[in-house]
């Protein structure tokens, strides 16, 4: 049968390395998680929210954002989820979470990864901590999880 | 007639350049955007609906409209609508916040087309808008064909590689009175275009359109709120589109037989009887210098095989009776997803008189042209009077 | 062609995209593959309203809304007549791959003999000089097909003398 | 408002792969079966808007595969890049401003050409999320989760939205998976995205969709009961997860609250007579509940229990059986148009609910309802 399949079908693909530029907010956010294990948000003039991650334009207002605050490694888990499905994107062998985490002086949310394959080891309002990477890739991955503490 | 006349009040371009190393995609919009604006002395949250475009795989960006349209517009909690048709992405955009004013369902409307060509490159992203099967594993991108056909029409018509250089000397020259231009050339020579590296027989390297980053936003109003903000609006007095067959290379590109269709339709609802009378200026979409002068004949500025003497005879000129490029063209400018608006706004502002060095004296109609996709044409008129 | 100026280091997020996909070609292009592979023979689709035959083949006749099916596949010569031509001398990373397309190549648009519409495919010329639009070009079959593009590298230029 | 009709729709049978068909064939079949439904040629169409996706299709201008298909030789014709029911917003403002009498609107997709997972991967921003590996997966678990949590609601009333849905599908036609599931079946399904699992989501599927739209004067001519746009609205909600109420459906529920001010709906349970709502999983149609204003916050899951929702019901939603049991993506909102047209039109066979009046449908952009429209139709 996958011989007359092949016949029906042309396998194509689009590859295409893509190189992004940066831009000042990203290239600080992702510099000072790899060279300082520090994570940093921005303030928006208006509204004072800290955004994580940060970015030029506070959406709610349409103000450019200048302020720069540091904000914490530590945070609590507002939401998770644990995937058994597997991709050739994924960062980790599933099972793993993802969790949305609110970093002690941020305003707003972040998603990342959590090496738990267990939903009932996870509740939302725990406290979790950032992992850093040993040897950066000038990625988001430079902050490789967040651990439970 | 329209519900709604429609005007565009604002306008907003990025000095376009090769590559923007300082900004990323919604940072480099955002620019545009703001420009238009304060332009426009809207704010952002009386914008009704954002339509913002660009060629997907260029940047490999899925759904951009949901990141730029809130993180570069101020989409936040409004209509956020992507409209993307290839080379044609511009103009296509430029219809669509037309009909959303035109309709009378918004009254103020951002439009926005962009591109940061460098971080996936055009010939790349190009060959995959083609088939697969028939077409991707020989196509050379958009300048392939293109020499093909210049190459069909030099031999239909005598055109010599000079007529062709001189189109870049004129546009290029042109953009040097442009300060969002990419490529400005005050002093270029037909012998420096001659001279330059051959990309593709007969296309050299200047008789090609540059890779370029950069955003252009326009913002629509509906008369009652244009008289708010402005009494020198570019009214839309009309707008067409004619797009063809699947398979690009089913007809000859030279002699663009959409742009025919779609600059008749475009005329005859602007009531326009001798383009090279009736308009004052031309904003077209010249990929290669071989393709102005072929596409100026399907827009019926001359007869078939007669771009090169309108050239030569200067009608085409700064000066001329019929000036087209003032801005500098696609030759000196092309971050595809914006090309085609850069021509709306560009007509837009030889309309208002806000051209500076590169105003053609007394606009009362202006014409842009969108090209792309396979062989599609799009055509927006803009007048000094609204079309009742 | 951006000439790299001051190459100072941009900090760039890279992203490699590899997507594939398993596009459907359809029955009357898999009639032209069994075709090509088994007889080396080029079919094109007809309409069957108004005649119009199409190469590359498919499904749907653009003029008249109306469906071209297996039945409508015709015969078409290998040969046909050169209406534009150049040399591709550029690099650009081409999409299938992810790595640079080899140049330069002789690129070509011709009408086959019995078709009505044009086709670009390879040329085995990379000297424009030895091009004129109007020569007459013949498609070249490799001896072992598959069944794919490929079974057809590339047209040939008819030497006058022929 | 001025006067848009919907009068006419046409659907292939949607299914798990139509390899024997280009695009350009998959979207002349639905072409074609809207021009014999309504007797008409492609003179008869004023303009085409379509809808595509570049990253599904695998090709930039997805629209150029179906130029042929469509009769645009020398036409006009535009491509929305999204959901199927912004390009009818498109259309309908083409007919309202007054240059076209006709316009055709056509959706395509096939999502067994690529897989879908690296499709939506590429929706997250390559600075801060695509490298996460998040997807339409990932991210329904994550909102599922915390609407759950917030509100209390059961596994069961979620997997009860699957129960409906399949059961609807029976009555249609067009449907891709036609099968009912019980209860238990959705239940055990192995776990995908905890707490959603694989039965919670909808399959992958292939098909079209087409409409016709005219003006109030030609309507008449092609049909005795058009289907008017009473009321619509377009709400985009924040892009990065992070930054949004991921509780709730805010944008979904700022586009209802508008379009219904539009349609002068003041109590939608009692004014609508069907709505056809994007079930992209079981819990994302509890949430559409609530900020459709179907039931308060946080009542999703006993609205459903209510019955209110089901066939019989005061609101039944998707009798089509919804995305649950057919997912071409990007036509999945112009078939919740279209689902809603035929039955307003009366023409819903067996899965018609009697004498509709007044119908719901919405389509969907991005993760996790980013983009949101809302679009009211009557029969008067």
């Amino acid at each position: 049968m996958g011989e007359e399949i092949e016949k029906k079908v042309f396998r194509g693909r689009i590859k295409v390395p893509y190189k992004h530029t940066s831009g000042a907010y990203v290239e600080k956010f992702i510099t000072y998680i790899g060279k300082n294990h520090k994570i940093m948000g921005v303030k928006c003039p208006k509204c004072n929210k800290v955004f994580i991650p940060p970015k030029m334009i506070c959406f709610e207002c349409f103000e450019k954002m200048e302020e720069w605050v540091e904000v914490g490694n530590i945070g609590t888990i507002t939401g998770f989820t644990v995937i058994t499905h597997s991709t050739p994107v994924l960062p980790l062998e599933p099972p793993f979470a993802y969790a949305r985490i609110r970093l002690e002086g941020a305003d707003t949310d972040f998603v990342h990864l959590i090496k738990e394959s267990d939903p009932s080891k996870l509740k939302i309002g725990m406290k979790v901590e950032a992992v850093f990477k040993e040897k950066p890739r000038k990625r988001i991955l430079d902050i490789e999880y967040f651990q439970p503490i | 007639m329209p519900k709604n006349d429609v005007a565009v009040v604002g306008i907003g371009q990025t000095k376009f350049r090769s590559k923007r190393r300082d900004v990323n995609i919604p940072e480099m919009i955002y620019e545009a955007a703001k420009m238009a604006l304060d332009d426009a002395k809207i704010e952002p949250k009386d914008i009704d609906a954002i339509i913002i475009g660009n060629m997907d795989h260029f940047e490999g960006i899925n759904f951009s409209e949901l990141w730029c349209g809130i993180d570069a517009a101020p989409g936040y909690l409004k209509p956020v609508v992507k409209v993307a048709t290839g080379g044609t992405t511009g103009s296509s955009l430029a219809i669509c916040g037309y009909y959303n004013v035109a309709s009378g369902i918004y009254n103020k409307v951002l439009v926005i087309g962009w591109e940061k060509l460098n971080e996936g490159g055009a010939t790349t992203g190009i060959i995959t808008a083609f088939d697969p099967v028939w077409e991707r594993p020989s196509l050379a991108g958009a300048l392939g064909p293109l020499a093909l056909m210049a190459n069909t029409y030099a031999a239909k018509y005598g055109i010599t590689p000079e007529q062709a250089a001189k189109v870049t000397v004129k546009n290029r020259s042109n953009a040097a009175n442009n300060p969002f231009a990419h490529l400005q050339m005050p002093n270029i020579t037909v012998d420096y275009v001659m001279s330059s590296q051959m990309i593709s027989y007969p296309l050299r390297l200047h008789d090609c359109c540059p890779q370029s980053e950069g955003a252009c936003a326009i913002i629509y109003a509906n008369e009652e709120e244009t008289k708010k903000v402005t009494d020198n609006p570019a009214w839309i007095q009309s707008v067409a589109t004619a797009h063809y067959y699947t398979f690009g290379t089913d007809t000859i590109m030279f002699d663009l037989p959409s742009a025919a269709i779609a600059s008749k339709e475009a005329y005859r609802k602007a009531g326009i009887k001798d383009p090279v009378k009736d308009l004052d200026v031309a904003e077209i979409y010249e990929p290669t210098s071989w393709s102005e002068l072929s596409w100026t004949e399907s827009l019926g500025f001359c007869k078939s095989g007669e771009g090169g003497k309108i050239l030569d005879e200067g009608i085409t000129q700064m000066g001329g009776e019929l000036p087209v490029n003032p801005s500098g063209g696609v030759l000196s400018t092309n971050p595809i997803g914006a090309t085609a608006l850069v021509r709306v706004a560009e007509a837009a502002i030889q309309v208002m008189g806000r051209g500076g060095k590169r105003q053609v004296p007394d606009v009362e109609k202006a014409l842009s042209m969108g090209f792309g996709g396979s062989l599609w044409t799009e055509i927006l008129i803009l007048g000094k009077e609204p079309k009742r | 062609m951006s000439k790299r100026k001051d190459k100072e280091k941009v900090f760039e997020i890279k992203w490699k995209t590899d997507l594939p996909y398993r596009y459907s070609i359809g029955k009357l292009a898999v009639k032209f593959f069994e075709e090509l592979k088994n007889n080396k023979k080029i079919l094109g689709s007809k309409c069957p309203k108004c005649g119009k035959v199409h190469f590359p083949p498919r499904g749907v006749c653009a003029d008249c809304l109306v469906e071209m099916t297996l039945d409508d596949m015709v015969d078409l010569s290998p040969r046909g007549t050169l209406a534009g031509f150049t040399v591709v001398n550029y690099p650009f990373v081409d999409p299938n791959t992810g790595g640079m397309r080899p140049f330069p190549y002789g690129y070509a648009i011709f009408k086959l003999d019995g078709a009505d519409t044009y086709t670009m495919h390879f040329l085995d010329e990379i000297d424009h000089t030895k091009m004129r639009v109007g020569q007459r070009v013949e498609a070249v079959f490799k001896e072992e097909r598959q069944g794919n593009i490929d079974d057809i590298p590339y047209f040939r230029i008819i030497k006058e003398e022929e | 408002m001025d006067k848009v009709a919907i009068v006419g729709v046409a659907q292939t049978k949607y299914e798990a792969e139509k390899i024997d068909q280009t695009y350009m064939e998959l979207v002349f079949e639905v072409v074609k079966k809207l021009h014999n439904d309504l007797g008409i040629t492609n003179d008869d169409v004023g303009s085409v808007i379509t809808s595509s996706n570049d990253f599904n299709d695998g090709r930039t201008i997805a629209n150029m595969a179906i130029q042929d298909a469509v009769g645009t030789v020398g036409k006009s014709e535009s491509r929305v890049s999204g959901d199927g029911a912004f390009a009818y917003v498109y259309a309908a403002m083409r007919i309202l401003s007054g240059e076209y009498d006709t316009v055709m609107v056509v959706s395509h997709c096939k999502c067994s050409e690529v897989n879908q997972y690296l499709v939506n991967n590429t929706i997250f921003d390559p600075y801060y999320q695509r490298h996460l590996g998040l997807d339409q997966i990932s991210s329904a678990g994550l909102m599922a989760n915390m609407y759950m949590t917030k509100y209390g609601f059961t596994e069961e009333q979620a997997a009860n939205v699957v129960v409906k849905n399949r059961k609807n599908a029976l009555n249609n036609p067009y449907a891709h998976l036609r099968k009912e599931v019980t209860l238990d079946e959705v239940l055990n399904s192995p776990m995908m995205a905890y707490p959603l699992k694989e039965l919670e989501f909808p399959p992958f599927s292939d098909g079209a969709v087409a409409m016709l739209l005219t003006n109030k004067e030609l309507a008449s001519k092609f049909t005795d009961n058009p289907v008017w746009l009473k009321g619509y609205a377009n709400c985009t909600d924040a892009y990065y997860l992070g930054h949004r109420t991921m509780t709730d459906l805010i944008g979904l529920e700022l586009a209802a609250k508008e379009a219904y001010k539009m349609a002068g709906i003041n109590d939608p349970v009692k004014n609508l007579d069907v709505a056809e709502v994007y079930d992209a999983f079981s819990v994302h149609e509890l949430m559409s509940y609530e900020a459709l204003g179907f039931c308060n916050k946080g009542e999703g899951g006993k609205f459903l229990d209510s019955g209110e929702t089901q066939m019989g019901g005061n609101i039944p939603v998707n009798p089509s059986g919804g995305v649950l049991s057919s997912n071409p993506t990007m036509a999945n909102g112009l078939i919740r148009l279209a689902e809603v047209a035929l039955q307003i039109m009366g023409k819903a066979g067996k899965r018609q609910i009697a004498d509709s009046k007044l119908g719901l449908a919405n389509g969907m952009n991005g993760i996790c309802s980013q983009g949101n429209c809302v679009l009211i139709f009557g029969g008067e």
